[in-house]
């Protein structure tokens, strides 16, 4: 074992890549920084890898050097690494769709002034991503948690002046002005709405430590068991976790950031937005599901908050017109799934899905980005239509996404959605109910998605492009893992192993199902029908050539109003309270001045009392004599008396 | 015999005589005059009391208080007649120009 | 049965040299120039001075006890003879300027500085009486001597009303001695610590009569409107000398008649911490209204009055210590800025605060000992002045005047503003015309000026260099005199 | 007793003052070089003390008559805090040198600043304390007068008053402590040993709190500080002395609680309320500030309403946290007025709502935004560690308002990443002139502190060695709890 590289390197490694490009990018010409970034995630990759060939029944667990005051079992608390099933897996996604998502960065990047700091940003992504799911404890965890958000927001905001800002024409430099503001909005509001979350996470943090007396993941493992801590703690600390992994999510009802997050390049949405950080929360239920496991209601919390969200995202992407905005209520809806999977205990399904969405959603992404590339950052999917003559390996690629996403046999999405659903229809009928239900929608989106850009006729002006080689390679490896990752977890009744489900198993508690196999058959045919069904819709729509606009119109197009609502209700308020604060805060002070000045208004008496007439300044001694002595007569008459 | 409280009396009211004229007269001159009443009537208290106690010490003090007196009226007169010299009135009334 | 008189010349010896400066200055007046005899009267000054050293310890007493020179005494005298000092080397410079260069501004000087003597070597109430006549009556003439119509005004302000407050003194005593049938201090003690119930309604009044004598003296509110139209009119050097010299004096007989003869008489130490009470407020609160540099020093004297009177109301040994060190203290911060000021301004009017604006540009050493001179009236550490208010502090709150205490800090944060409106404002760049006399830098001057410094600064880093001399309790317990 | 390194702490104090006189004596020339020396002298007069593990107490009868005592002594958290003080003092140097055109004055009163700031810290006798406390006020006035903006005059003097108005509460309060408690000296070994008991001890908390209130600052006696900050010299400098002089925590930490165990714990909840309070409120007043000073002054205040509320609960956590965030607050707090000051230096102003300068100076931007992220305590970074510690060790005692400090992390966000994008993102206005990048020594000068935040951020260790076992002593002295 001693000669396993140490699980320290998988961060530091994109770490130290991000600090070179940040302090020397003068020494990285031309794309050199980008190979260097890549190269460094490349190598995180195979330490990865070779952990996770090496991985013992027991956990792994790695301690460096004390860090928080008192907050490990009366002992301070140290930075620590600890790597089980759960988070080799996390690395391994973390790491290798990192690394093909760096790889393909280099050519979409490839024009960008910036692009020397944007793979620092991204190696800095990938090390914080990495801290996160490797973190032996709560708060270093949180380290990674708001490291990837401060990721996100230089990443969002990569863009923070627009893409145009120096142009000569007045009409472009307008355009990229309103872009600078819309992206720099977007940035600060992922963070803010992330920040939210994080309150939450910290809070469910203290909570802990005051039932239990630690933040270490595996001390609190063990005593979670033995102690004896009221019933409301566990689940009002759950209920926080909550709150900060609906946060990092983008689930109801912290939902509003991630749609705007597309303001990023498309491989930061692929990477970030898609793959691997919007999952964190998934992970953090996943990893604390020894708590879970003794909370029900919040885990009820859990599964609503995801079915909600899934249903939520669905009906968004049904008429959105932006490429990757669809995508990104897709995303929204997937998460939602995966929530849904945790809520109800079925730790492995949520994570398979997390797994397998990872591939098919960056795949789409990268896909969407090739397609905004060759059409010179034109975004609107009205404007496209028929790329699969102009790209066809981009387009080939693409259905795979779309197939495994819909749900259709022998692609990943099937399997992984198939068994969240199962779950779901064992345990709560109405949130079965609900994912069928936007298993059809999903269907129709991605499909509406699919026949717009790739289908029908072209009906933009650019001349598109195929993809070069270097974007190629990522496309087709996520391609085929895409179709190929649900193999890995063959449901007994297909005749499968459940490979996945015995090695994440030993992480996390597996809870088998108990349905008879006919139902499984048929909700399998349900699931799959439901898939179908919404392909066919999206493609009779296309026939009719009504796809322009979805359903639902302009509910669908505006989120359901959420952001309006949230304006509304939170932001103008808080804005108009800080006014109010200030004016106030300026008003303490006029106050206090007030009473200085007043405390001077004597002063001014006391001048005027200085009135310059020598018999006036006798009146005041003599009458100060008269008094001091009448004073004195009167109480020796009163005590005499 | 008087008794000492008659001449603390008659001492009290020219005391407050003498305070009564600081208050109320506008000359400079009446306004010392009352001052050197206050002053007797100081000088009347320390007597009685000498009397009363039957002890030299406070009549010497009256002859000391008196040369006091004296030596206030040398300054006073000539400071006030500096005064009256340069600006014609002895009015205290007029001299309020340092104020506030 | 006739006695022969106790006269012994020795303990005398600080206030004959005095004396002996002050008549050479009548007599010589005729042929010799003034500054000549500004200069013997400086030898005298140090002279005496050194005559302290020589008694010191030696509990003289003359003429049966109505005279000592005791070691209050000499400490007291001390302070008196360091502002006599500093009064005179600003006279060097500025006296011609003010036009008041007159032999007899010296002698008049010197006959007060005598006064002051006396009562700080006093032993009984007539000494003090008769010191502190001298000192008024020549401080009357010195706020007159220039001739201008604010200086008249302003001395027949302070004769009239200190002609009055006199008479409420004299009237006290009176009724003291009424009270207790002597005039001595210690015979006044030894009465009034077994007292007989008749006589306190005697006692009590002539103490509150006398208190209110004092407290014009050293200008306790009510009693203290005469002082900013009195220090504000008059040269500012003669200013320099009433609110240092002649009010360390005061507070000496203070410090003796209170401190000591009526140590245990009752009444007089709540009226009193009322009259504090009432002069740190008024004191300063008027002066964060003054535009007048001068006159805001003027209603300083009267805010640090309330400071320096908080150590009556503690014990003498704990409060004579303290006062003591804070006059010290006093005169050399006070006298140091109006030696600064008597050296810069064009007129006698002292100088409006915005004419200090930039100060520092201009006049970069006398800036700087302005400002601390500033800081540590206003009790900034680690200037003496802060050391000063605490000592006060502490013997106000040790005997259970805590709310005194609480007041005094309450308003030394205005102080503090008045105080620090000028200090800044030196430093404050400023582009316009320079508006002092910039001829005012003299030797005299600045050695006045670093006087009040270093000593300052020195008695703030090393409080003990003074301190440890006015320390011990002995001294203070025996103020009446054996 | 008498070997050198008992000696250091004393020339750690006295050092900056000796430098500063020596400044005015100093031809122009080498001014910059003599006070860049001496600073860093000092900073490595406190490395040898960190080295030697701290010092002893040393203890000289200063004035015997009084009682008072020169003892100092710097161990633990008091190290820590004049280390971080020597550090910003000699960036504020360094950048004072570059930035001021006639630096003479200025580098003097840094210098003079110091002593009396590493006196504070040091001062082991209560009025001793009083003294430093005081003496570091003088010339934060001075550079307020001498390079303030227009309005000066009544910032200064609120100040000033503010100032005082706390600190003369608070010498009534030290001479109550040794009066009542009848203790020989004001040396804290002796006033330990001789409690106030009682109600008493409550009043003399309050004295004592009504310094440190100012000091920290705790609402409602805040209202000098923005106008402080807004006033203070455009380059940042007296702003980076100014936060260092924040030392109300410290304060209350080394000598509040000791002195005033029982009141401590009785006041806690009215307390720790106003210190969260504090907290939230600035944290939203800040996100109304269009002027960059103004921003950092209320950003500042709501970070010692952390601090307040970390002292204020008396968790052994909260205290650490509170105590390392008082420490390395100085460093992002410190380094971002100098960051405005170079802003101010290339466009001008000091509004939030320029746009767009990081297109053209990254680095600028870069690090600012750096320290922006540790000043809303980002975790990897120090401030983190004494917010989530203050947090955690708040939510033991009162969980309540631990949440309502909470939501401050949200606001933070809010405010800091506001006038960020405003100033910094988003277009440049057509027409405004080139801004100019770091060049030579501003790298050092917001670098150094960007460092070191991350170092201590990650790597704690040392700093919790050093701190831990000094709150635990002084905690001890509330019987557990």
């Amino acid at each position: 074992m001693d000669s396993l590289p140490a699980l320290y390197l998988l961060p530091l490694l994109p770490l130290l890549g991000f600090t070179i490009l940040m302090v020397l990018p003068r020494l990285f010409p031309d794309k050199t920084g980008g190979w260097l970034a890549t190269g460094m995630v490349g190598v995180a990759f195979v330490i990865a890898v070779i952990r996770y060939l090496n991985q013992g029944a027991a956990p792994a667990h790695e301690v460096l050097w004390a860090w928080l005051p008192n907050m490990a079992l009366n002992a301070n608390l140290s930075v620590g690494f600890w790597l089980d099933q759960l988070s080799a897996l996390m690395a391994l996604i973390i790491t290798g769709v990192g690394f093909l998502i760096h790889l393909y960065s280099i050519s979409y990047m490839g024009h960008d002034p910036k692009f020397t700091r944007f793979f620092a940003f991204l190696n800095f992504f990938v090390a914080m991503m990495l801290i996160l799911v490797l973190a032996d404890s709560y708060p270093l965890m949180f380290v990674g948690w708001e490291g990837v958000g401060m990721a996100s927001y230089l990443l969002i905001g990569f863009w923070f002046s627009g893409r145009n800002s120096e142009a000569s024409d007045a009409q472009v430099r307008a355009a990229s002005d309103a872009e600078a503001v819309s992206n720099s909005n977007a940035a600060r509001k992922a963070f803010i709405m992330n920040r939210i979350g994080d309150l939450g996470f910290m809070l469910g943090m203290f909570l802990l430590f005051k039932l239990y007396g630690t933040l270490s993941i595996p001390e609190l493992a063990e005593r979670v068991e033995g102690a004896q801590v009221a019933q409301a703690g566990i689940e009002l600390a759950c209920l926080f976790l909550l709150v900060g992994a609906v946060g990092k999510s983008g689930q109801l009802p912290l939902t509003t950031w991630l749609p705007d997050a597309m303001a990023g390049p498309t491989p930061v949405s692929a990477l970030i937005h898609a793959a691997t950080m919007v999952t964190a929360g998934v992970y953090l239920v996943a990893r604390s599901h020894f708590l879970y496991d003794l909370a029900p209601n919040a885990s009820l919390w859990v599964a609503w908050a995801g079915g909600l969200t899934a249903l939520y995202g669905a009906l968004s992407a049904l008429n959105q017109s932006d490429i990757k905005k669809i995508l990104a209520y897709s995303t929204v809806s997937q998460l939602g799934y995966m929530f849904l999977a945790v809520g109800l205990h079925a730790y492995s399904a949520g994570v398979f899905h997390l797994l397998t969405h990872a591939f098919f959603k960056a795949l789409l992404f990268l896909a969407a980005g090739a397609v905004i590339h060759a059409l010179h950052e034109e975004q609107d999917v009205r404007k496209m239509g028929g790329l699969h003559k102009f790209m066809p390996f981009t387009h080939l690629v693409s259905v795979a996404g779309v197939l495994a996403i819909a749900g259709i046999p022998v692609w990943s999405g099937f399997f992984s959605k198939d068994a969240i659903l199962a779950s779901a229809y064992e345990q709560n009928t109405a949130l079965y109910l609900i994912g069928l239900g936007v298993a059809l929608l999903t269907a129709f989106y991605m499909g509406r998605w699919y026949f717009l850009v790739w289908r029908g006729a072209y009906r933009g002006h650019g001349h598109p492009h195929e993809a070069d080689t270097l974007t190629k390679i990522p496309l087709g490896v996520l391609a085929a893992l895409a179709t190929l990752a649900g193999f890995l977890n063959i449901p007994t009744f297909l005749g499968g192993k459940h490979a996945f489900d015995d090695y994440i198993g030993r992480a996390v508690p597996l809870h088998a199902h108990e349905i008879p196999v006919s139902t499984e058959w048929l909700l399998t045919v349900f699931a799959v029908l439901a898939g179908v069904i919404g392909l066919g819709w999206a493609f009779l729509a296309h026939r009719r050539g009504a796809l322009a606009t979805g359903p639902l119109g302009a509910v669908s197009s505006n989120a359901l109003y959420l952001d309006a609502l949230y304006d509304g209700v939170i932001g103008n308020p808080s804005r108009a309270v800080a006014g109010a604060l200030d004016t106030v805060d300026r008003g303490t002070d006029d106050a206090l001045s007030g009473v200085a000045r007043n405390a001077s208004g004597p002063g001014g008496l006391f001048t005027l009392w200085q009135s310059g007439f020598v018999r006036a300044y006798a009146v005041s001694m003599l009458l100060g004599t008269a008094g001091i002595i009448g004073y004195w007569a009167l109480k020796t008459i009163g005590s005499g008396a | 015999m008087v008794p000492t409280t008659s001449y603390l009396a008659l001492s009290g009211i020219l005391f407050a005589l003498g305070m009564i004229g600081v208050l109320t007269r506008r000359t400079a001159i009446m306004v010392f005059l009352s001052v050197e009443l206050m002053l007797n009537a100081a000088n009347l208290a320390l007597v009685a009391f000498a009397r009363s106690w039957g002890d030299p010490t406070g009549q010497t003090a009256v002859f000391i208080v008196m040369t006091l007196a004296a030596a206030e009226v040398a300054i006073g007169l000539a400071i006030i007649v500096a005064i009256f010299r340069k600006r014609e009135t002895t009015n205290v009334d007029d001299l309020a120009a340092l104020k506030g | 049965m006739l006695q022969p008189p106790d006269v012994s010349l020795t303990p005398l010896l600080p206030v004959l040299i005095v004396l002996a400066g002050a008549v050479s200055s009548t007599l010589l007046g005729f042929w010799v120039s003034r500054r000549i005899l500004t200069f013997i009267n400086l030898g005298a000054v140090t002279l005496s001075a050194l005559s302290l050293g020589l008694l010191w310890n030696r509990a003289a007493s003359a003429f049966g006890g109505s005279l000592q020179a005791d070691n209050a005494a000499l400490l007291l005298a001390f302070v008196i003879l360091t502002g006599t000092l500093m009064t005179l080397l600003v006279t060097l410079d500025t006296a011609w300027r003010a036009r008041v260069s007159f032999p007899e501004f010296d002698a008049m000087l010197m006959y007060a500085v005598t006064g002051c003597l006396l009562i700080a070597f006093s032993g009984d109430l007539i000494v003090m009486l008769i010191g502190l006549e001298i000192m008024s009556l020549s401080g009357y003439v010195l706020a007159t001597l220039q001739g201008s119509r604010r200086a008249e005004e302003s001395g027949l302000k302070y004769f009239l009303l200190g002609a009055a407050g006199s008479a409420v003194l004299i009237y006290g005593i009176a009724f003291v001695y009424g009270a207790t049938g002597s005039l001595n201090y210690a015979a006044i003690a030894e009465k009034t610590s077994v007292l007989n119930p008749e006589n306190t309604a005697i006692l009590v009044g002539g103490a509150l009569l006398m208190l209110c004598g004092f407290a014009f003296k050293v200008a306790l509110a009510p009693f203290h409107q005469w002082t900013p139209d009195v220090y504000g009119g008059a040269p500012t050097s003669v200013s320099l000398f009433l609110s240092t010299v002649v009010k360390v004096a005061a507070f000496a007989g203070m410090l003796r008649v209170f401190g000591g003869a009526l140590e245990n008489a009752p009444g007089w130490h709540s009226v009193l911490a009322v009259l504090i009470a009432a002069t740190l407020i008024v004191g300063n609160l008027a002066a964060l209204r003054q535009t007048n540099f001068k006159r805001m020093l003027a209603y300083s004297a009267v805010a640090h009055t309330g400071f320096l009177a908080m150590a009556l109301l503690g014990t003498p040994q704990v409060g004579g210590a303290a006062l003591t060190y804070y006059l010290l203290v006093y005169t050399l911060m006070t006298a140091a800025a109006l030696a600064i000021v008597a050296a810069l301004q064009r007129s006698e009017e002292g100088f409006s605060l915005l004419d200090m604006r930039g100060l520092y540009y201009r006049h970069p050493a006398y800036a700087v000992a302005l400002a601390v001179c500033l800081a540590s009236l206003a009790g900034l550490p680690p200037f003496a002045g802060f050391f000063g208010k605490y000592l006060v502090f502490q013997a106000a709150y040790q005997n259970g005047y805590a709310w005194i205490s609480i007041l005094a800090a309450l308003t030394s944060v205005a102080a503090l503003v008045y105080y620090l409106r000028p200090a800044m404002l030196l430093f404050m760049p400023d582009r316009t015309p320079a508006r002092e006399y910039s001829l005012g830098q003299r030797t005299p001057t600045t050695l006045t000026v670093a006087l009040g410094v270093v000593g300052v600064t020195a008695l703030g880093l090393l409080p003990n260099i003074w301190y440890s001399w006015v320390a011990n309790p002995a001294i203070w317990t025996l103020l009446v005199g054996r | 007793m008498n070997s050198f390194t008992d000696w250091l702490p004393t020339l750690m104090i006295f050092l900056p003052l000796l430098g500063s006189l020596l400044l005015l004596v100093t031809p122009k020339t080498f001014r910059d070089e003599v006070a860049g020396f001496i600073a860093a002298l000092t900073l490595g007069a406190g490395l040898a003390i960190w080295r030697g593990g701290g010092s002893e107490l040393f203890r000289w009868d200063w004035i015997p008559p009084l009682g008072i005592t020169y003892s100092v002594q710097l161990g633990g958290v008091s190290l820590a805090l004049a280390l971080v003080t020597a550090l910003m003092s000699f960036i504020a140097i360094l950048y004072a040198a570059r930035r001021i055109p006639n630096p003479g004055p200025m580098l003097s009163l840094i210098l003079a600043m110091e002593t009396g700031l590493i006196g504070i810290f040091a001062a082991q006798d209560l009025l001793l304390f009083y003294v430093f406390f005081e003496d570091a006020l003088i010339p934060a006035l001075l550079m307020l007068a001498i390079y303030g903006k227009s309005g000066r005059m009544a910032a200064l003097t609120k100040f000033a008053a503010y100032t005082l108005f706390g600190s003369l509460l608070m010498l009534v309060s030290i001479i109550g402590v040794k009066t009542l408690g009848g203790s020989p000296t004001f040396a804290m070994t002796d006033l330990k040993q001789n409690l106030v008991t009682g109600s008493a001890q409550t009043w003399l908390y309050l004295g004592f709190l009504a310094a440190m209130a100012v000091k920290l600052p705790l609402w409602p006696m805040h209202a000098w500080l923005p106008d402080f900050h807004e006033q203070n010299h455009d380059s940042g400098v007296p702003d980076v002395m100014g936060t260092l002089y924040k030392v109300g925590g410290y304060g209350l930490f080394t000598f509040a609680i000791p002195l005033f165990p029982d009141a401590s714990l009785e006041l806690r909840p009215i307390l720790m309320g106003l210190a969260a309070f504090t907290a939230l409120y600035a944290a939203w007043i800040a996100f109304r500030q269009t002027d960059w000073k103004r921003l950092l002054a209320y950003a500042g205040l709501s970070h010692m309403g952390f601090v307040a509320l970390g002292v204020f609960s008396l968790n052994e956590t909260a205290v650490i946290g509170a105590m390392y965030l008082l420490a390395f607050q100085n460093l992002y707090t410190g380094a971002l007025f100098l960051s405005v000051g170079m802003l101010q230096e290339r466009i001008g102003s000091l509004e939030t709502r320029v746009g767009g300068v990081m297109t053209q100076a990254g680095a600028l931007g870069g690090l600012t935004m750096a320290l922006w992220f540790a000043s809303i305590a980002v975790p990897g970074m120090a401030g983190f560690i004494g917010e989530f510690s203050i947090l955690l060790g708040a939510y033991q005692v009162f969980p309540w308002l631990a949440f309502i400090a909470g939501i401050t992390t949200i606001a933070a966000a809010a405010y800091a990443l506001t006038a960020f994008q405003t100033t910094f993102w988003q277009a440049r206005p057509a027409g405004s002139v080139t801004v100019r990048d770091l060049v030579h020594t501003e790298w050092l000068i917001l670098g150094i502190p960007l460092v070191v935040l991350v170092l201590f951020g990650v790597y704690s260790t040392p700093a919790l060695n050093l701190m831990q076992p000094a709150v635990r002593a002084v905690l001890t002295a509330l019987g557990g709890n």
